[in-house]
């Protein structure tokens, strides 16, 4: 075979109005070579990739593909290239089967009609591909993130291209599914795919990648081998070095702020019970689908549950009163920012002012003076790189959107935090300061509880780390007694095996 | 919300299922189009109330008294299924009907041509708010709204402001063969054709994929502005249709047909359980809408409710037949 | 719960007499008044009045006329939102052999035992004769047209156009539609006063646009500017009284009920009058006080 | 898509700034409020057209004209804000207005206390209808055009299909004090509440994140019941101010009064900038919106454009003038 690439992004430049988001980069991506973008949140990795898979088109620069230079106006030309695109963001339709979002826009057809036994046969075949095991028929909206994103990733697959783009795939994913990920990723290879890589974690880079090009807001900053260590990588992204990647400064436990008992609600999770006290983090693990969203949501009253109490500061909450939680200091971080946790089309300050808006009100009257301060602080505390306060928090990346889902709790000065997937898409640096975070508000005498699918964030972040299976407390561990197979083995349990 | 698709997730059906697999249908599509439990309470509710109703003649009524806004909310179903709305649907109706009469009347055309000149009409109109959606990026609110004051305005300029006699083939359409009644059958026909639009072609999928997600279905491939500019140009055939139907059974075109039915059309489409966010809608529920909305109008005629009273009688049934559906879905 | 007429058992209604009115609609006081005229005229002939309104849209009426057929009435009043949109349902009728009584306008294409009615575009005659002599027969006059496409709104501009032609002085400088609405009289003659401040003379082809036109004219009213209308309802009756409506072509609606509810019982023994026709009248400022609607 | 702050975002405005700062918030305003393009378009043309249009004395008569869909309109901006439509505006204004007009004329009420029951009745249809949405979970298009028909009913009950006088506060409200139109100045101040309430009240920006994202908001402890009642509530009370004002101007409250000018009210508002789909609108916008449909209106008749062709006309300024505006933002 020739060194020729398949695909050249060749001094690519983009623009939106007078922001320069890629500024001359250039990638090469080879056959049956896995080429990994890294970069932080908003460096413009994402944009790079949209020019490959038709979202955007190149202010300057040119896409050659074999050799050619092309043009990719839209999503079926990138496609007619054998270039299949997974995207950052869920792209499914929730009201639509599982089948049809696999084949959207390709539907197989026969006498001009939508052909639904081949539609469900070419569906299953490729969910089984991806090993998720679920009924073609079932609407993709009643499937969880995780199972959403497994469907994403069997949608690309399914189309057999000779260049796969892989934007974040393995954000909302726990390693049992990384790991088959990562297997069918191994093979595309062998068969001569080239790919494209994006993610977050830095240790997939090494076990999966061949080539890692760094870039820095929006430049080209260097190309290296994929065997590069970690350290080295990060320095490359941010700038600087970062020396601990888990910084969690442990606090001495005080008195109990929130404590869970018994907490059931019927098909989903039963007799849930735990505490937390101040000063501490909670770490809840578990498989996709073992409940931990659920009870998390129940607790901060967003969803109602059928018996059980919670308890904070003594006191006890109302059964689903989101108003009453956060009176009594609790805030939820929801694990979709998007959909659930801030209003995109709002400027930064809003979203940041959301949970004080009503309390800090006087008469009804905005507390003008005081909300815009607050957004400040916030702002500048957490370091949320914005062009200003009044910009559209959706045109934020996804690190930046993350901080202020997380800076609207810390401007309304509460108590018990509640993480989920805190970090689902968050670069290395922000990572650390999320963490840094933590610290701070354990520090103060606040309490965390964080959900997440990635062990060794629990690992290193917690204090205490609950595992759930199948909707119950599995088991709560010490984080000095442990480590990924304790967990695991923990996670398992009662779980029956075609389960993902 | 309900299902968009035909059967509803049925996950893990037990294999063999196949005796129990009719009634599971029924079942299904119980379900699935909720305001069909307000339908029949409402029927009921009529039944007890008065003797007239349940007579086969009067049922005939009642299918002929849905048929327009039927076939107008069947056109507008695809539209709402992508998000959108179309407010123009009654004035296209009117004008499509005009030009089918006029064109016949004084132009001397033979009615089956005068009848696809009608046709053309209503396609004209929707292609025309399509594209004004797509292409020139009016919302749809806006771009209809405009339609709706065109279509009406040279609707009174084609007739100068006086009713057009139809031809014989419009008349007969709002006739009836033996005891059956055209726009009955109109009615289901055009039922067939949505249903078939929406479940059997590839477009009528694309439409909940660009209702449900626009960005997604784009990112899909799907030719996103070219599935707008055909739902519209959908809802302005069917809105023709429907005029046709309604000249019809009058034998006359008036230049104040339809006034007003957008409304009707939209609530039987929400009333039959589509949002109007988008992504979900049947044409079976829309139906079922259209036969609420008649049934209540011909129930309230037949008691002899007096006419003020019937509006506020109106909306307190549209409110209830829509509540029981919410409250079912909430148990559910 | 709501039905303020007493429900009838279908026992009874074998004896007892039942009609359907199906009126174009009830938006506008002319037919409140006609309906009211047939009902106490139901009242006191012992009838049961089943009153539908249609809204001024045909094929409402068409679906409350097969209604009424269903209902087994004895015998229907239509005053037809549309005359030869009536025609399919009332042939439906006649096959039923139910008698049909056309008040106002008839019906095209169908028989009817009976056709009462004040002529609008002899009405429309009227009002430009009585508008030309209160002008003298010179000026400009600007003309408040119904809803487009209405069979009112045309007849009765037919009538006016034609005896326009007796006052070839009379010039009308703008015709526009504010359909039939007070509101819309109220801010059409106000831009139109705008555009042609000359203007002496207001032909409105309802009373209540040519009340919104009062409003607009102010004190100019009745004085600087000659206003004529149609109608006779109530209040245009009282705004000639109070000299700020020069004239109002009363149609009586009230007799039209009246008539049509009579006209329906005589036809139950195959015995109404084919054409029963009612005068309009001309009233001004003379005649107001002892008019009766 | 348009700010939803009163300010846009004028970040990394350069320090000391203050001698622009003037035109700079000009600037910003009309690059917020789009349709003021097309509302200036539209009165050059018309200037243009005609001599009679740029008169002190006509221009007034726009305000008046636009004054009861200004003010309708003003509280619809609430509801669309947060994602929802309410299509009961004008019968609602119907209703009030014959409420007040009857409670003074057939109860001898006071006319101040009159007055306050017609805002009252506008209240209670307004909370009815967001109580059914909020928490009878009712779509709002449903709910208000329950409504809409049960608000007409009423109305026609109440007044039993005649028009009532209107009382002296009421009618000074239609009239003027010296060269000042009331209907201008209750416009006015409508506009200056609605404004302070969706920029400076913490329920007015709550609007704002209900519409943006109904979860986000409910998920920060926004209240999302109590403001989607107090949306369709203020909606009410405007639309009984408007039908105050309707029937002040014609010292009669008419039974059929403001029918239809649902639709009017929803297409200035989104004329004005916000979007059906929620979390955008201001209330400088919508007036622009209501002025744009009240010039046409008054150009055309001072044209004497004849009735049919200008429901053409109308309907094709009205697609021009949202279209000038999406083309200027596409270019920005
Ligand atoms: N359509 C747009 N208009 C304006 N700015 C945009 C647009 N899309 C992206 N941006 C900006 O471009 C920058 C790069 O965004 P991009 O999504 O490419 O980042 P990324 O490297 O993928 O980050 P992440 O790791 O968070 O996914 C961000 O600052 C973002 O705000
Ligand atoms: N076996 C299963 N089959 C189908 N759906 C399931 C199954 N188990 C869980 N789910 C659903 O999957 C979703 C995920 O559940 P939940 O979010 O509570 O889990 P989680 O532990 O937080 O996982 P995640 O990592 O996805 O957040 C829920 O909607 C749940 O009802
Ligand atoms: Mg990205
Ligand atoms: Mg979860």
């Amino acid at each position: 075979m020739s060194d020729q690439p398949i695909l050249t992004l060749d001094h690519v430049t983009k623009r939106f109005g007078p922001i320069t988001v890629v500024d001359d980069v250039t990638v090469n991506v080879h056959r049956g070579r896995i080429q990994v973008l890294l970069g932080e949140n908003g460096a413009g990795k994402s944009t790079l990739i949209n020019m490959a898979a038709g979202v955007h088109e190149p202010s300057s620069g040119q896409i050659i593909v074999d050799g050619h230079p092309t043009r990719i106006p839209d999503t079926k030309a990138s496609e007619a290239l054998g270039i299949a695109t997974i995207h950052q963001e869920l792209q499914l339709v929730s009201s639509l089967s599982v089948a049809e979002n696999i084949l959207m826009g390709r539907l197989p057809q026969r006498f001009g009609l939508v052909d639904k036994r081949e539609m469900y046969r070419l569906a299953t075949e490729a969910l089984t591909t991806v090993g998720l095991h679920v009924d073609p028929h079932m609407p993709a909206g009643a499937l969880g993130i995780a199972r959403q994103q497994l469907v994403e990733i069997a949608k690309a697959l399914s189309l057999k291209a000779r260049l796969l783009i892989l934007d974040e795939p393995t954000a909302s994913l726990t390693k049992h599914e990384i790991e088959h990920l990562f297997g069918l990723i191994s093979q595309l290879r062998s068969e001569g795919v080239g790919m494209v890589f994006i993610s977050h974690h830095l240790d997939e880079i090494a076990s999966i990648g061949d080539s890692v090009t760094v870039i820095r807001d929006g430049k080209f900053v260097a190309e290296v081998p994929a065997t590069t260590p970690e350290p080295e990588l990060v320095r490359l992204m941010v700038g600087r070095s970062i020396d601990e990647q888990f910084p969690r400064r442990a606090t001495p436990p005080q008195e109990p702020l929130l404590s869970v008992q018994g907490l059931t609600r019927k098909g989903t999770f039963t007799d849930v019970s735990f505490e937390v006290r101040a000063g501490e983090v909670l770490g809840i693990a578990g498989l996709v689908g073992a409940g931990r969203t659920e009870v998390v949501r129940a607790i901060a009253g967003a969803d109602p549950y059928d018996t059980g109490t919670v308890t904070v500061q003594g006191k006890p909450l109302p059964k689903g009163r989101i108003g009453a939680a956060i009176a009594a200091g609790v805030g939820l971080v929801p694990e979709d920012r998007k959909a659930v946790g801030l209003v995109l089309g709002a400027s930064v300050e809003d979203n940041l002012g959301y949970a004080t808006l009503m309390s800090s009100a006087r008469y009804g009257l905005v507390d003008r003076r005081g909300q815009a301060k607050r957004a400040n602080l916030v702002a500048k505390r957490l370091a949320i790189r914005m062009r200003g306060l009044g910009q559209r928090v959706g045109a934020l990346s996804g690190g930046n959107q993350q901080k202020v889902v997380l800076g609207r709790w810390i401007s309304a000065g509460s108590k018990v935090l509640i993480l989920d997937e805190p970090t689902r898409g968050v670069d290395v640096g922000a990572k650390v300061e999320i963490y840094q975070l933590m610290n701070e508000i354990t520090a103060a005498g606040g309490a965390v509880v964080m959900v997440s699918s990635e062990l060794p964030e629990v690992l290193g972040m917690s204090d205490r780390i609950l595992v759930m299976s199948d909707g119950r407390v599995a088991g709560v561990l010490a984080a000095a007694d442990a480590d990924q197979h304790t967990v695991m083995s923990l996670a398992v349990k009662e779980v029956e095996p075609d389960r993902v | 919300m309900s299902n968009t698709q035909e059967t509803t997730p049925t996950a893990q059906k037990a294999p063999g299922a196949d005796v129990t697999s009719k009634r599971a249908k029924i079942a299904d599509f119980v379900s699935a189009n909720g305001a069909l439990v307000g339908l029949l309470v409402l029927c009921v509710a009529m039944f007890i109330a008065t003797p007239d109703f349940l007579t086969p003649n009067n049922l005939l009524n009642v299918g002929i008294q849905a048929s327009v806004v039927a076939i107008l909310a069947f056109g507008q179903t695809f539209v709402i299924v992508t998000a959108g709305i179309d407010l123009s649907v009654g004035s296209v109706a009117a004008l499509s009907a005009m030009v089918a009469a006029f064109t016949g009347q004084s132009w001397g055309m033979p009615p089956l041509v005068a009848l696809l000149f009608g046709l053309l009409t209503g396609l004209a109109a929707g292609m025309l708010s399509g594209a004004a959606t797509a292409y020139a990026k009016l919302p749809p609110f806006i771009a209809t709204l405009a339609m709706l004051s065109v279509a009406r305005g040279l609707t009174l300029v084609v007739s100068n402001g006086i009713p057009v006699p139809t031809s014989s083939v419009v008349t007969w359409l709002g006739g009836s063969i033996g005891p059956i009644p055209m726009p009955v059958v109109v009615l289901l026909v055009m039922g067939a054709i949505g249903w078939f639009i929406l479940n059997r072609l590839s477009v009528g999928r694309a439409m909940y994929a660009v209702g449900g997600n626009l960005e997604a279905a784009r990112l899909s491939g799907i030719p996103v502005k070219r599935v707008l500019v055909t739902v519209y140009a959908l809802s302005g055939i069917f809105a023709a249709v429907a005029g046709l139907v309604l000249s019809g059974r009058l034998a006359s075109a008036q230049p104040q047909a339809a006034t007003g039915y957008e409304l009707d059309a939209i609530a039987a489409v929400v009333i039959g359980g589509a949002s109007l966010a988008g992504g979900v809608g049947r044409i079976s529920g829309t139906l079922i809408g259209a036969l609420v909305l008649a049934v209540i109008r011909n129930g309230l005629n037949l008691l002899n409710v007096s006419a003020f009273w019937q509006q506020v009688i109106i909306g307190l049934v549209i409110a209830v037949a829509v509540g029981i559906d919410v409250l079912r879905r909430k148990r559910a | 719960a709501c039905n303020r007429t007493s429900p009838t058992t279908s026992a009874t209604a074998s004896s007892a007499k039942k009609f359907t009115l199906a009126v174009s609609t009830l938006n506008n006081p002319f037919f409140v008044s006609l309906k009211e005229g047939a009902v106490a005229e139901a009242k006191a002939e012992g009838v049961t009045l089943n009153v539908v309104d249609a809204q001024n849209d045909a094929a409402t009426q068409a679906n409350q006329l097969a209604n009424a057929q269903s209902q087994n009435v004895q015998a229907v009043i239509v005053n037809p939102v549309d005359s030869d949109g009536a025609g399919a349902p009332v042939k439906a009728l006649n096959t039923a052999k139910i008698p049909v009584i056309a008040v106002d306008r008839t019906v095209n294409g169908a028989k009817v035992a009976s056709f009462i009615a004040s002529d609008n575009v002899a009405g429309g005659k009227q009002a430009a004769a009585e508008l030309g002599k209160l002008l003298g027969g010179k000026g400009d006059i600007i003309v408040l047209q119904g809803t487009a496409g209405t069979s009112a709104a045309r007849d009765r501009g037919k009538g006016f156009t034609e005896g326009m032609k007796a006052f070839p002085g009379i010039k009308i400088v703008a015709t526009q539609t504010a359909n039939f609405d007070r509101a819309q009289g109220l801010d059409v003659t106000t831009n139109l006063m705008q555009a042609h401040p000359g203007v002496v003379g207001i032909f409105a082809q309802n009373d209540e646009m040519a009340l919104g036109a009062i409003k607009a004219l102010g004190a100019k009213a009745g004085k600087a500017v000659k206003l004529c209308a149609f109608d006779g309802t109530a209040a245009g009756v009282s705004a000639v009284k109070a000299g700020t409506l020069n004239c109002t072509v009363a149609q009586l609606p009230s007799v039209l009920g009246k008539l049509a509810v009579q006209q329906a019982v005589k036809a139950l023994a195959g015995k109404a009058d084919a054409n029963v026709p009612v005068k309009t009248t001309v009233i001004t400022e003379t005649n107001a006080a002892t008019f009766k609607g």
